[in-house]
């Protein structure tokens, strides 16, 4: 399969400290790469580079076999590469609907259109996806709520949501299911495992039963380093991992 | 020690909480389960005065304290991690934790003990909190929440975004708090961490709570469970 | 007349405005200069080339397009007060070159004297009713194509950018590009409405140009209610009333305005707009993208 | 302000006179003693003129000529004012100019003094009571080469009315043989002069000649003490430099100070001496030189219907008639240049001295029937 | 040689005199987020209490320089309780447009109160000498300003960076909710930081009244010159304002003499200029 997404010995400091150290790797077309490491190993850091949202330090980052490093953060998005927030990062005082509209009418290609009024009878296909998604999502009484006035478990859906809509080619997901229950948690997982097959996803997660019901391969980062990948059976007995990361099993 | 009697909490017009009883023993912990937007949240903002009820009563060691504003509220001895962080992002780690730190009678944490327990924290000692990674937010969450040294103490999804070795480790704490005699009220996802540290379980479902029981009660009602928590087995 | 004349001319100044703070959410402080720019092109084009309607308006606007594409340039870099500011600044250099620049502005006497506008040689508007008259379309012109443009794809985009820039870029939106092109529009009409200005008035003077213009405009804005079609016009109006009927009975005028302002600030927050809403609809006003119950994006200082 | 109760229109039996005058902002204090000025004279005859009852619609201009012109179309519109009179601020008597020409509604300027009014801007609406800054600055030079000095420095408030007077003040001092060695114009509204001020201290200068007024004159004039050149450099300028409303605020900083100016408080002729009293019998406060332009202005507005014997019906007439208005002032004899439409009138060369720990002005030298040369 | 010398003080006096002035702008926007454009209007009232105290029986300008601003303190208090604290929800431009209206209010007030005519304030015969600097005859007040801005400038830094109240001040700014939720009363803090901004507003008019002139329209002068000196500084900053208002005298002082006819122009334009290069100003937190 041919790769991707190749990171390329990145790094990153901030002031003195030295938060990514040589990061590399490389993602094929299709693949679940689940990516974990103790807190503050640099995950969100990693995706907040590759997205174009930081400069690196150094390194490069190859999108579709181009050097993206001086490519700003929005044709990255257009190019099909997009992420999600690991702190809720929304349309705050815009209904749910609202906010998928802008979504839609980007992926639509219809965004510059600027002498005719978006509304359902001018843009029906837009306004027809957006009711089968929140239809999908279990969102069509939230629809004309707006963003802020949602609990936060529903607007970490939200963030996940427009994040899929865009139909990317690379989805980078930081902690999808982190504040969701278990109910929603199971959804999101079905769902992960639902997308085109040909859909490259990275997925940040704590939850070891979401990183291991998604992933193909798995990247472990310590202190800005990878400490190993490979396969998730691999991961799962590795006792460095379960050192730095998971822990002992301790009965309490 | 905290007990809500009969909690009805609006935002605006609609309607969230609709009568809902609860209660916290001393140096026990209640543990409030429910799938999202079920007003876990909103109970606890009723609680520390953020979204105060309209009706119903909420007693503090049998004083009333629904009427008082929040830094009241908290000054009488309540700690609160909230939900989503809400580290002061212009302050560094350290003011972070020593800004509204109280010291009373019913506790003793000082800096150096959070930092022992978070190492990590005394290592970005200086950082400013909004540059912070999710999950060192977390610690100072929680941290500066115990550096109010509270009589009870309201955590809302404390062990969001920790790995889980970090998950453990709170674990750890929260059971020696408990020890310590301090009363808590916590709402978790991570639901095999909530059972192990419950006393007592109450499940809400659309702001009324549906279930009233002990966390062994709630293992074996798998009704209950496939019903309001979406666990099947 | 002249003084509905005169509120349909504020009116499209207070609009143009609104582009920028009201749907982008963008709080300058600094859009008398576009105005500014527009009234002087159109009055010193007349007095020294041409009093050609076409002509002085089309100068007017290009002027106006033109220094704001500058001064947009390095403004939309910036956000909230330090966005306010640098308005601010380069509104106060126009000032200070107008008030210079004595040969072409004519310094703090400002340029008078100017005629009225021709249609074609020998049909010109120095009658006030069909002045009156041109002045009602090109605002209905204005009003309904912006009203259009702002409920469009486009118009869209910029409310997304008042509620969280970054998350538009995180969606493929060049948010640069649709502040930058938000700020011409808006600069480009605030000049249309200063030429406008120039033809009722046959003056133009530097105070059309100070920060207290910028001020009032801005006023207008909130009093009317930001982020709506209705609300800037209203608020002109409601300015313009006030300080002419207000004036001339009592000479604390000022103390009066600045109350009402208090007034609306603490009972009426979003406006005139916001007043008759609430009388009209519960309801059905809080769905759709209806910008007239967002609050305008904090003018937060980042962290 | 008062008499404001409207008479629903014009009905032919009212002596309508617009005044549009700031009420707020910078100018506030001259406008109010216009108004004074004016409703003094208007007291003195009753307020009637040839069985017309006078009656003024006060307009606040603020200090913005866009609102200047919006009060000067209502009152043209709406009241239907015979006469307009007022404004302080230049700019905006050449805002409302071409409404008041095209609308034929005389205008007697009480205040404004910038030359193009009687010049380039020149109405046949529009007649000039006050003074011109050419005839400010034009006054003084001869006089200062005479006494003060060949090399002088100029500081003028940074606003066309202040670079006309240094220029007019300039071509009178070349022409007398001096020379000027250096210029400068700080910002109107400048809050702290002390850099030009050590500038001019160690310029090699025989005097300094200045133009500021109001609160700018305050400050200049006292930080030019606290800098040492009092004394030492001297200070010459327009009356308004140590004008009644600003000596008060100078403390002893005026004293010496050499000014020419068209009137002053200690004026002493039986005109001066009983407008004065009847001034401070009223207001209980000095008059000042915009109260005496105000005093000025009825009267020549009084004397005008008079001679139309209260018909107000032509405003044409209204003009002529005005044109030949000529008395004896307070100020001295004043008469209208037909030409120019300006004001012909004595021009003073006074003089600031300290008497009881404050300062009073003196008339040193009478320059008599000054007339602009309307170019 | 003197001559640069002498416009050097001169310079350091106006800054300095600026940062008396700002300084309380500052301290309410750095420390609530509140852009306070009423803070003018506190000054001049300061100014004009100022000179009614000392053209009353007691005629003391010490006196003055003590009562008026606790007497502009009661004003900001009745003004944050009153006002302020009602739209603090609504977001910051409300307080903005509040501070505004209050503005003209206060405009009026004062013109109802004190009238249109220009008014100074005596100097104490203590401070009213002139001494020599530079060869040069300069007002020993000038050089008491500078001695008054530096004790501002330490005491303001002490409390903002060394006490634990500033630190409760800027978590307050951020979090507002949470803070309280914590059990600190902030709404007093904030009515304190208002009550002690008003009275540096007050302290500002009554010291530089004696040089800038009391008079109609005073304080919008001084408002737009005070903005331009916090931006600069970058906002939130007390390091940064005092930075700034020393630049800004040496700018308008230095211009004055080099190039007169751009001393409207540059205080602009180096706003601009730094605002371009350094978007959050000079000292401004960087996000
Ligand atoms: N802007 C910044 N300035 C200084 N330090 C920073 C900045 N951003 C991140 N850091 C530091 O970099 C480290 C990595 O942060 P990052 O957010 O990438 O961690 P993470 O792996 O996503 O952790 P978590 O699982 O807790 O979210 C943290 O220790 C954090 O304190
Ligand atoms: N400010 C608000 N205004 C109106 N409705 C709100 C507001 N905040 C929350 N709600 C609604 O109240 C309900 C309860 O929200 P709450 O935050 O208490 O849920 P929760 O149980 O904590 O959910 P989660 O697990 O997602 O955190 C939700 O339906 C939500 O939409
Ligand atoms: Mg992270
Ligand atoms: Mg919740």
């Amino acid at each position: 399969m041919e790769s991707v997404l190749t990171v390329e010995k990145i790094g990153k400091s901030f002031g003195g400290l030295e938060i990514l150290k040589d990061i590399s790797f490389d993602v094929k077309k299709g693949e679940r790469i689940g990516i974990i490491g103790g807190n503050g190993a640099g995950k969100t850091t990693l995706f907040n580079i590759i997205a174009g949202d930081l400069e690196a330090s150094k390194g490069n980052i190859f999108y579709q076999g181009k050097n993206v490093m001086n490519v700003p953060n929005y044709k990255r998005v257009c190019r099909g590469m997009v992420r999600t927030f690991q702190k809720n990062n929304l349309l705050n005082e815009l209904s749910v609907l609202d906010n998928l509209l802008l979504v839609l009418q980007r992926k639509a290609g219809v965004e510059n259109t600027w002498f005719k009024p978006l509304s359902k009878p001018h843009f029906s296909e837009i306004y027809e996806s957006a009711s089968s998604l929140l239809e999908r999502w279990n969102l069509t009484d939230r629809r004309d709520t707006l963003v802020k006035n949602l609990s936060y478990g529903e607007q970490r859906q939200i963030e996940i949501l427009l994040g899929v809509a865009l139909e990317p080619n690379v989805l980078l997901l930081d902690e999808p299911t982190a504040g969701m229950s278990n109910a929603e948690t199971k959804y999101i997982l079905d769902l992960l495992n639902r997308l085109p097959e040909d859909l490259t996803i990275l997925i940040i997660e704590h939850d070891l039963d979401v990183i291991f019901g998604v992933s193909d391969k798995v990247i472990v980062l310590n202190n800005g380093e990878v400490l190993v990948q490979g396969e998730p059976s691999l991961i799962k007995t590795d006792p460095r991992v379960t050192e730095m990361y998971i822990g002992k099993e301790e009965v309490i | 020690m905290l007990e809500l009697q009969d909690i009805h909490t609006y935002y605006g017009e609609s309607h969230i909480l609709h009568g809902v009883s609860l209660k916290v023993q001393k140096g026990k912990m209640s543990v409030l389960l429910g799938r999202n937007g079920m007003g876990k949240t909103t109970t606890i903002h009723s609680v520390i005065g953020f979204s105060p009820s309209k009706t119903g009563k909420i007693l503090l060691d049998n004083r009333e304290i629904q009427s008082k504003t929040s830094f009241q509220i908290a000054k009488s001895g309540i700690g609160l991690v909230p939900q989503g962080r809400r580290v002061f992002s212009n302050l560094t780690v350290k003011e972070n934790l020593l800004t509204t730190a109280r010291s009373s009678k019913s506790g003793s944490w000082t800096l150096e003990k959070i930092y022992e327990l978070f190492p990590r924290l005394k290592e970005r000692e200086k950082s400013m909190g909004g540059n912070l990674s999710g999950g060192e937010q977390q610690m100072i969450s929680i941290g500066r929440a115990l550096m109010t040294n509270p009589e009870v103490l309201l955590l809302d999804e404390p062990s969001e975004g920790l790995s889980p070795i970090m998950v453990r480790e709170v674990m750890m704490i929260i059971k020696k708090l408990k020890e310590e005699g301090l009363s808590m009220l916590m709402v978790e996802q991570n639901l095999s961490m909530a059972l192990a540290l419950a006393d007592h379980v109450y499940i809400l479902n659309k702001g009324y709570v549906v279930f009233d029981g002990t966390p062994e009660e709630l293992k074996l009602d798998s009704e209950v469970k496939s019903k309001y928590l979406a666990l099947t087995s | 007349m002249s003084i509905v004349t005169e509120i349909l001319i504020l009116g499209i100044f207070a609009l143009s405005l609104n582009i920028l703070v009201g749907y982008t959410g963008l709080v300058s402080l600094g859009h008398a200069a576009f105005f500014g720019v527009g009234a002087y092109t159109a009055g010193y084009i007349s007095k020294t080339f041409s009093t050609n309607l076409f002509l002085t308006f089309a100068a007017a606007i290009l002027a106006a397009i033109l220094v704001s594409a500058v001064i947009g340039f390095f403004c939309t870099k910036l956000s909230g007060f330090y966005f306010l500011m640098l308005t601010l600044a380069f509104s106060q250099m126009i000032y200070s070159l107008v008030h210079q620049w004595t040969s072409v502005t004519g310094g703090t006497n400002g340029l008078s004297g100017i005629s009225k506008p021709t249609l074609i040689a020998g049909i010109d508007f120095s009658n006030s009713f069909a002045l009156y008259f041109l002045i009602l379309v090109i605002f209905l012109l204005i009003y309904f194509s912006l009203k259009r443009f702002l409920s469009s794809p486009l118009g869209k985009i910029l409310v997304g950018i008042r509620e969280n820039e970054t998350r538009m870029k995180s969606m493929g939106y060049n948010t640069m590009f649709y502040k930058n092109l938000a700020f011409v529009i808006a600069g480009g009409l605030g000049g249309a409405a200063g030429c406008l200005y120039t033809y009722f008035n046959s003056f133009v003077s530097p105070s059309d140009v100070y920060w207290t213009m910028s001020g009032s405009v801005l006023i207008m804005v909130l009093v009317g209610g930001a982020g709506t079609m209705l609300g800037p016009v209203l608020g002109a109006a409601f300015i313009v009333i006030l300080e002419t009927i207000i004036s001339s009975y009592i000479d604390l005028w000022m103390l009066i305005i600045g109350t009402i302002f208090i007034l609306f600030v603490i009972f009426a927050p979003k406006g005139i707009v916001g007043i008759t809403s609430g009388l009209f609809s519960q309801q059905s006003f809080r769905k759709k993208l209806n910008p007239s119950l967002v609050k305008i994006k904090e003018l937060k200082r980042e962290n | 302000v008062s008499d404001t109760e409207t008479a629903a229109e014009s009905d032919g039996e009212t002596l309508k006179i617009g005044a549009l005058l700031p009420a707020s902002g910078v100018y506030a204090s001259l406008g109010k003693n216009l108004a004074n000025g004016m409703e003094l004279y208007f007291e003195s005859v009753n307020w009637e003129v040839e069985g017309k009852k006078i009656e003024i619609v006060y307009e606040d201009t603020e200090v913005d000529p866009q609102v200047a012109l919006r009060k000067a179309r209502k009152l043209m519109d709406q009241d239907k004012v015979n006469i307009l009179t007022g404004p302080v601020s230049t700019a905006v008597a050449y805002a409302i100019r071409d409404e008041v020409e095209s609308k034929k509604v005389p205008l007697l300027v009480s205040h404004a003094g910038g030359n193009d009014l009687t010049r380039s801007k020149r109405s046949d609406y529009i007649w000039r009571s006050s003074f011109s800054s050419w005839q400010i600055g034009h006054s003084l030079g001869q006089w200062a080469y005479d006494n003060v000095g060949d090399k002088l420095y100029i500081a003028a408030a940074d606003y066309a009315f202040g670079h006309e007077v240094a220029d007019a003040f300039k071509e009178a001092y070349e022409s007398a043989g001096g020379t000027i060695v250096e210029e400068v114009f700080p910002p109107l509204g400048n809050n702290d002069y002390a850099s030009y001020l050590t500038k001019m201290n160690s310029a090699d200068a025989d005097g300094v000649y200045a133009f500021f007024a109001g609160s700018d004159a305050v400050r200049f004039v006292q930080q030019y003490e606290q800098y040492g050149l009092k004394g030492k450099v001297p200070l010459i300028g327009s009356g308004w430099l140590v004008s009644e409303d600003v000596r008060g605020s100078q403390g002893t900083s005026g004293e010496g100070i050499n000014a020419s100016i068209f009137w002053d408080y200690n004026l002493d002729t039986p005109e001066n001496q009983e407008f004065v009293k009847a001034y401070e019998a009223k207001y209980n406060e000095r008059p000042s030189l915009e109260s005496l332009e105000g005093y000025d202005a009825a009267r020549i507005i009084v004397e005008a219907v008079k001679s139309l014997k209260g018909d107000l019906s032509s405003s044409d007439n209204i003009v002529k008639a005005i044109s030949e208005v000529s008395f004896t002032s307070p100020r001295g004899p004043i008469q209208f240049d037909q030409e120019t439409h300006h004001i012909i009138q004595n021009m003073y060369i006074i003089e600031t001295e300290v008497k009881d720990g404050k300062t009073e002005n003196k008339v040193i030298e009478t320059i008599e029937n000054v007339q602009d040369p309307g170019k | 040689m003197d001559i640069l010398g002498v416009q050097l003080v001169n310079g350091l006096s106006y800054g300095l005199l600026l940062f008396v002035i700002t300084s309380g702008l500052a301290l309410v926007f750095g420390v609530m987020g509140v852009l306070n454009l009423a803070h003018g209007s506190l000054y001049m009232l300061g100014a004009y209490i100022a000179f009614t105290i000392t053209n009353s029986a007691f005629s003391n300008f010490w006196l003055a320089l003590i009562a008026a601003p606790i007497l502009v303190a009661v004003i900001s208090l009745i003004v944050e309780v009153g006002l302020l604290r009602t739209t603090y929800h609504l977001g910051h431009l409300s307080q903005v447009l509040l501070t505004f209206g209050l503005a003209y209010v206060f405009h009026d007030l004062a013109h109802w109160i004190w009238g249109t005519n220009v008014l100074s304030l005596a100097v104490p015969a203590s401070l009213s000498g002139s001494v020599s600097v530079f060869n040069q005859t300069f007002p020993v007040y000038r050089l008491a300003v500078i001695a008054i801005g530096l004790i501002i400038a330490v005491i303001l830094w002490v409390i903002q960076e060394k006490t634990r109240w500033g630190a409760i001040i800027r978590a307050g700014l951020s979090d507002k909710e949470m803070i309280s939720g914590l059990g600190v009363n902030i709404k007093l803090v904030f009515t304190s930081v208002f009550i002690f901004g008003g009275v540096l507003a007050g302290f500002g008019g009554v010291v530089a009244a004696p040089i800038l002139g009391i008079f109609p329209g005073m304080e919008f002068q001084t408002l737009i010159l005070a903005l331009v000196v916090l931006v600069i500084g970058g906002l939130g900053s007390i390091a940064g304002t005092f930075i700034a208002s020393i630049l800004i005298g040496l700018l308008e002082t230095f211009s004055r003499f080099l190039l007169p006819e751009l001393s409207l122009f540059l205080p602009f334009a180096v706003m601009a200029l730094i605002l371009v290069v350094k978007p959050k100003g000079l000292l401004g937190k960087v996000a």
